[in-house]
């Protein structure tokens, strides 16, 4: 084989530290190498337009590129070597700059390192082959999992663009968290106005089928081609003949239950449309809340439905979805604030958290949109609000910042304001984070227009005096104690990932940080992809967003998804397990462990069985490599001689 | 920790050698976010990427250890976060068992280690390179099993 | 031997062959026997000399289904039993094909340790056991000497001297207590030093030949002409005559067999230059044992533990 | 929390003197509801904030001697009443846990990874519970409004006490409501009453104990139940201070959660030591008759 080696200086990044001619030049004593050079940006058109013309003039089989870590760059010199006529995978990289230039000052020592790593990389490519992946047909369907704004957004974007699309959301509705907002920061707009006509459109959109109060069971297969398995839970309700007329809700005798779309400061009945807008709007029964399931008495709905909606009987039930790709967008939930036992929420009725405020706001809320205390129906006239509840703190395993409750608090207090003009509005705040276009003026506006008193430190205490609540905090900019009598205390409550959110990653096969929130495939270069091939992430469930970063990446998601389907079939990834049918002994064990069901059996002619991997189900894992004792299967890329001669050209 | 990383720099016999087995999705973004952030290391380490440390036979360990190398690091995601869904799964019990078994034979069961880095933990990464390496040369080399000692 | 005879003729409709022991060319080594006319039922012995583990014989030769409906007989001590059943985990033997003829273990004699304590020096006619004695007629003369004496070392930390899966049983000799500590090899040199370890396996596989002779007798090596010791792709090891190309030979064998291994001592039996390579699977399956309470060949419904995995975050 | 019927028991300084009272009522307490306390051989001084503000070591070594005595008389279970006196063992368990060798060397001995140490409130609730305690009850409080404090240390830091919540902790709103006692869901339950300093800044005591007293008057409560000698301290003995201080009078008994139970269960006073409390408490205290307990 004609080995080319291609140090790259990084410009100073790598040069720096490392001796890169001598690294070049030391590579030429390894075996095959024939050509060897330092390059000042290899990535570059020029750096690429050198390897190529190598390639040529050299007659290279091989490239080694010395460089940054593969993960950044593989795929680029794997296209500029192909450019030149040779197979991708005769490309090996040697990381010399995220492990070698980037976490050493010892030239010495991190040139011959460097050496070192070249010196292994040659030997890796010295026994790659040429690899060929197999074309597959594409299923053009698209899943979007989560109907919030985020999801609708994807799945509009990609319907519209006339692909099938399946969106699933938990809730019987969609509309998500937005949903339940009065007011859109910072031009107030009214949340439902804009959120309505795109929930209707998902409703009327022929290319959207739409699942709701269903969840996403099991994920199979591969990019290209998912099969989900969903189970769509029971609603005691056929929907093909609810008309939603609300009848049932009416004559329902048990009424008396915390309102979920009210964030509980109102009830509802048993069986229940989740809210007017609702989408669809079809009722459902909470089957603990409902006379019938817990006492075996009432029927009253099915009675008096006019259309014979109501089915007790009804059960879950699974429905498996085809698809090639698949959004993620499960959005938030919000941080419960009884884990800060000092500041009362659940035993003071008048803490209330943030979203509360927005229900109270609103004009299907619990009091018609005018601003009334849970606890006695009073207006306020003292507002405090706290941030960071739940955001930037350790000690209740939240350190990251939400990224909305501060300008949700500038809204809410100005909101407030508007409705009371006689009230008196606190914030608490550790910073003031408000980055986005016109965000910093809306703040500004709070104080400056609507006098919003800005009190600069946490809150240590929130206790009740008489029928009001004294709400006892620091003034870090005075450096002196502030106690504030309040009528209403709104806690800012964090972001925090959706309910179940690790469960999903595990069934959908991608990864979630510390947090719950959904890895990213690269947090700059790949916010929307995921590391698996063919899943895509948008909205909060990446990590907290407002509304138009969610619809961004809702249409993001969406273009990658329409960029994955331009395409009628797809190349498979090469680097997959491939059997040795002679060297098989049939012993079966790599069918035990593969994860994927990627390994089957094969029968020849005489009766003996052999293992045979399904080349576009096969992940590349290794696992079966590994476990094959004879080592009739190989990871191809990733073969036990490409591995054993980068160990032994470290050891020499 | 930045210390202690340029003492066992400094007194390097540059003979020693620690080789780490990667997977490509946790640990080997791990090491790369450690080196975007310019987490220090001792240079003694030199890393192989794989797939997944389910693709990681024991024997490797074994090949290793008994060629000289002075240390064996693999790492990969944490349980239940592995790309493939269970292959630190497997992993975990094959690289235990050969752990506990190298005793047995002689060779010391300090020169190897297993252990989880997430790609976005790159100072524990820096941490694990910093201690497995001042561990491997408080060692010192690993003779292998090429000289027969009497 | 009455009793085995009529067990083995009473299942003869049942099976188109019985593996079993036969005298040999001495009557310290009996030899196996592949019974398949019921007039060779009569050569059939079973005494603490008949070693070999038949069980070897199943996945390797008799893989491919056989004539007719009929099964494959075959006697089986304790740990032969055990062979048996983590040969059937795997589904690399069918258990519908077998007809097995337990065989309770007194435990078997290791030939050279009788020959080194025997004082006569006359070549051995005949050997009997009873009473927890052998006795060995010689043509100089009769001499006895006490079974535990000359127990083989695999037999002296036996768990299993009763079949754990049969058939049939063969219930007229009382099998071997259980030793106090079956691991009491492992740790005596596990009490060593680390040096001192490392210095007894390259000393005693310096002497490997690489004859694989271990590996032909071992039930749960499967692999055959495919084994990855002569493998030139991948090439794991090398044909130099090294003590690292051995002792990687021996990792390849341990390492397969980890978890796996029902510890039958036949490797170490039949090896030329007597290396005790059985402590290094002994190693694993202790191991198995200690982290996963798991002791191979006892259960035919389990799964070795190396294919199996605990989902949990700090399992293992 | 793995407990052995035994428990040994550490009473610290305090108790030997200001809050002598608490020793006697916790002993008679414990032994009336089946504990049996068995008083440290040779206890010290668990080295209270000084030492550890001087050198964490030296804090941990002082404290640690105490459970290595619990350890030899091969006890697990260390209770002492004083919260000081509990951080300063709770703190030398978390020293063990960090730096188990450190902290043997100093010892001269390994700490044991069973020995751990609870408050007296800890061991009541988990070892004895409200439900066990309300059958227990002679004498019903039959209604009487009370405020809990449980001062700023008992339940904080929460890594260190692992125990109730550190800022609304409830064990001792459950235990006095089993003994009849209509319990104030006081807000100020664990705001500080100005311990620290008591000697220095008597002015800061008065002001923080007085906004304490004030809370509970307007709550209703006729008696404020505390866990701290020091808490104890400055709501009691300062109380006429404060009084003074804000112009007005409170006349609220500071009553020892153990005197309290121990009233109920039907215990003397002079078991009790009521005696010794400034604010006299006996005129809120139910009748001196202990009742044999109904069937019902």
């Amino acid at each position: 084989m004609r080995i080319g080696v291609f140090v790259c200086r990084c410009g100073t990044n790598i040069a720096g530290t490392v001796d890169t001619q001598a690294v070049a030049a030391r590579a030429l004593a390894s075996p095959d190498v024939v050509y060897a050079t330092e390059l000042l940006y290899t990535c570059s058109e020029p750096g690429q337009q050198e390897i190529q013309n190598a390639v040529l003039s050299h007659r290279l089989q091989g490239v080694v590129v010395a460089a940054c870590s593969p993960r950044m760059h593989e795929l680029t010199f794997r296209r500029a070597v192909e450019k030149a006529g040779l197979n991708r995978y005769m490309l090996e990289m040697a990381n010399i700059r995220e492990h070698v230039s980037w976490i050493g000052q010892d030239k010495a020592a991190n040139t011959e390192k460097a050496v070192e790593l070249v010196r292994m990389a040659v030997a890796k490519v010295r026994r790659n082959e040429p690899l060929f992946g197999s074309q597959v047909p594409l299923t053009k369907r698209v899943m979007v999992i989560g109907g919030g704004v985020a999801g609708i957004q994807a799945a509009l974007d990609c319907a519209d663009a006339g692909l099938d699309v399946v969106l699933v959301e938990r809730e019987p509705t969609i509309g998500g968290k937005m949903a339940k907002l009065d007011k859109t920061f910072p031009t107030i707009d009214c949340s439902s106005c804009i959120l309505g006509p795109k929930m209707v459109d998902v409703a009327q959109n022929e290319n959207i089928t739409l699942h709701t109060a269903t969840e996403v069971e099991s994920l199979s297969g591969t990019i290209g081609n998912f099969t989900v398995t969903l189970r769509k839970k029971a609603v005691y309700v056929d929907w093909d003949a609810c008309t939603g007329c609300g009848l049932c809700m009416e004559k329902c005798p048990s009424k008396k239950h915390p309102d979920g779309f009210n964030e509980g400061l109102a009830t509802a009945p048993a069986i229940r449309i989740p809210f007017p807008q609702a989408i669809p709007k079809k009722a459902h029964i909470e089957r603990s809340a409902c006379r019938y399931f817990t006492t075996g008495k009432c029927r009253v709905c099915q009675k008096i439905c006019p259309v014979g909606a109501v089915r007790f009987d009804m059960e879950d039930r699974q429905v498996v979805e085809n698809v090639g790709a698949v959004i993620v967008a499960t959005g938030y939930d919000l941080f419960d604030p009884a884990a800060y036992g000092e500041y009362g929420a659940g035993r003071y009725p008048d803490v209330i958290t943030g979203m509360q405020f927005e229900r109270i706001l609103s004009a299907s809320g619990p009091f018609g949109g005018h601003i009334r205390r849970p606890s006695d129906g009073r207006e306020p006239r003292d507002i405090v609000f706290v941030a960071c509840v739940g955001s930037r703190d350790k000690s209740v395993g939240r350190p990251y910042c939400s990224g909305v409750c501060c300008m949700v608090i500038a809204k809410q207090a100005i909101l407030a304001r508007d409705h009371l003009p006689e009230a008196r509005c606190y914030v608490f705040y550790m910073d003031i984070r408000a980055p986005g276009k016109n965000y910093d003026e809306f703040v500004r506006r709070a104080v400056e227009e609507y006098g919003v008193q800005y009190i600069r430190g946490r809150v240590g205490k929130i206790y009740p005096k008489g029928d009001r609540l004294v709400v006892q905090g620091a003034d870090t900019l005075l450096g002196a104690q502030v106690e504030v009598e309040a009528d209403l205390v709104v806690l800012a409550t964090g972001v925090e990932p959706s309910r179940g959110a690790r469960e999903l990653a595990e069934k959908l096969h991608i990864s979630a940080d510390t947090h719950g929130f959904f890895m990213e495939g690269h947090p700059k270069l790949k916010p929307v992809e995921t590391n698996t091939a063919g899943i895509y992430l948008a909205g909060a469930c990446q990590g907290p967003k407002d509304i138009p970063a969610s619809v961004a990446q809702g249409s993001a998601a969406a273009a990658k998804v329409l960029a994955l389907f331009a395409r009628d079939s797809m190349t498979t990834d090469p680097q997959t397990a491939h059997v040795a049918e002679k060297v098989c002994i049939g012993c079966g064990k790599c069918l035990t462990v593969c994860p994927f069901g990627a390994i089957q059996w094969k029968t020849l002619r005489d009766g003996t069985k052999k293992a045979q991997v399904l080349e576009t189900v096969c992940q590349g894992c290794g696992l079966c490599n590994a476990t094959c004792p004879p080592k009739a299967v190989q990871l191809r890329h990733f073969t036990d001689d490409q591995i054993l001669a980068e160990l032994e050209a470290l050891c020499a | 920790m930045r210390d202690e990383a340029v003492t066992i720099t400094n007194q390097t016999e540059s003979s020693l050698r620690i080789v780490g087995f990667l997977c490509n999705w946790c640990s080997y973004g791990g090491a790369d976010t450690a080196g975007v952030c310019r987490f220090r290391q001792p240079p003694l380490l030199r890393i192989i990427r794989i797939p997944c440390t389910g693709r990681m036979d024991p024997m490797f360990v074994v090949k290793a250890l008994i060629q000289g190398v002075d240390g064996v690091l693999v790492s990969g995601c944490h349980p239940k976060d592995c790309h493939y869904a269970v292959g630190n799964f497997y992993a975990r019990r094959r690289l235990e068992l050969v752990g506990r078994f190298l005793p047995f034979i002689g060779i010391d069961p300090r020169r190897f280690r297993y252990t989880w880095v997430s790609a976005s933990e790159g100072q524990r990464w820096q941490q694990v390179v910093t201690e497995f390496s001042a561990l491997i040369a408080a060692l010192g080399p690993n003779p292998g099993f090429s000289a027969h000692v009497r | 031997m009455n009793t085995l005879q009529s067990i083995v003729a009473s299942v003869w409709d049942q099976v188109d062959m019985v593996l079993g022991w036969q005298p040999g060319y001495d009557p310290l080594h009996p030899v196996p026997a592949f019974v398949r006319d019921p007039k060779d039922i009569a050569s059939l012995i079973w005494n603490p000399l008949c070693a070999p583990n038949l069980s070897v014989y199943l996945a390797k030769s008799f893989k491919a289904p056989t004539r007719g409906e009929k099964k494959i007989g075959i006697l089986a001590k304790g740990c032969d039993s055990r062979s048996l059943t983590a040969l059937i985990q795997e589904g690399l033997v069918d258990r519908n094909r077998l007809l097995i003829i337990g065989l309770p273990c007194p435990g078997t004699v290791d030939p050279d340790a009788l020959t080194s304590v025997r004082t006569q020096s006359g070549p051995i006619t005949d050997v009997s056991f009873a009473d927890g004695m052998v006795q060995l007629t010689a043509t100089d003369g009769v001499e006895r000497v006490p079974l535990d004496q000359v127990l083989a070392r695999r037999c002296q930390r036996c768990r299993h001297p009763h079949p754990v899966l049969y058939d049939v049983l063969l219930e007229e000799v009382v099998p071997r207590p259980v030793p106090k500590d079956p691991f009491a090899h492992v740790k005596a040199l596990e009490n060593q030093p680390l040096e001192a370890r490392k210095a007894f396996w390259l000393r005693e596989l310096e002497r490997c030949l690489r004859c694989y002779a271990c590996r032909n007798a071992c039930p749960l090596c499967v692999c055959q002409d495919q084994c990855l010791a002569e493998s030139r792709t991948p090439k794991w090891v090398t044909q130099k005559d090294t003590v690292a190309d051995k002792f990687l030979f021996h990792m390849i064998h341990t390492l397969h067999l980890a978890g796996r291994c029902t510890e039958c001592g036949e490797c170490e039996r039949v090896c030329p230059m007597k290396i005790p390579i059985g402590l290094l699977k002994e190693k694993t399956a202790h191991i198995a044992m200690d982290l996963w309470g798991y002791e191979s060949g006892t259960d035919p419904a389990a799964q070795p533990p190396l294919l199996s995995y605990d989902a949990s975050v700090n399992g293992l | 929390m793995p407990m052995n019927d035994r428990v040994a028991y550490y009473p610290g300084c305090s108790l030997e003197g200001l809050a002598v009272e608490y020793d006697v009522s916790t002993r008679a307490v414990c032994r009336a509801l089946g504990l049996s306390l068995v008083e440290l051989n040779d206890w010290n001084c668990c080295g209270s904030s000084p030492a550890s503000l001087y050198d964490p070591m030296l804090s941990a070594t002082l404290a640690g001697r105490n459970l290595l005595l619990a350890q030899e008389a091969r006890l697990d279970t260390v209770m002492t009443p004083c919260p000081g006196c509990l951080k300063a063992l709770k703190g030398a368990i978390k020293t063990r846990d960090a730096h188990p060798q450190a902290l043997a060397q100093a010892l001269g001995r390994p700490l044991s990874e069973r020995v751990h140490a609870v408050s007296v409130l800890q061991l009541l609730y988990e070892k004895v519970g409200p439900g066990a305690l309300a059958q227990a009850v002679r004498r019903s409080f039959d209604g009487l409004p009370v405020v809990p404090y449980y001062g700023c240390l008992l339940t904080r830091p929460q890594a260190v006490a692992g125990f109730d919540d550190p800022e609304n902790p409830v064990s001792m709103d459950r235990l006095l409501e089993a003994v009849g006692c209509a319990v104030a869901d006081f807000p100020f339950k664990t705001e500080c009453c100005g311990a620290t300093s008591a000697m220095t800044r008597s002015d800061i005591v008065v002001r923080l104990s007085g906004r304490l007293l004030d809370m509970a008057r307007r709550l209703g409560a006729r008696a404020i139940i505390v866990a701290c000698p020091l808490c104890q301290q400055n709501l009691d003995l300062r109380q006429a201070q404060a009084e003074k201080a804000m112009g007005t009078r409170f006349g609220i008994p500071v009553f020892y959660l153990t005197q309290v139970i121990g009233w109920a269960v039907g215990l003397p006073a002079q078991d009790l030591g009521l005696d010794k409390l400034i604010v006299p408490g006996k005129g809120v205290l139910p009748d001196p008759e202990p009742t044999e307990p109904s069937e019902s």
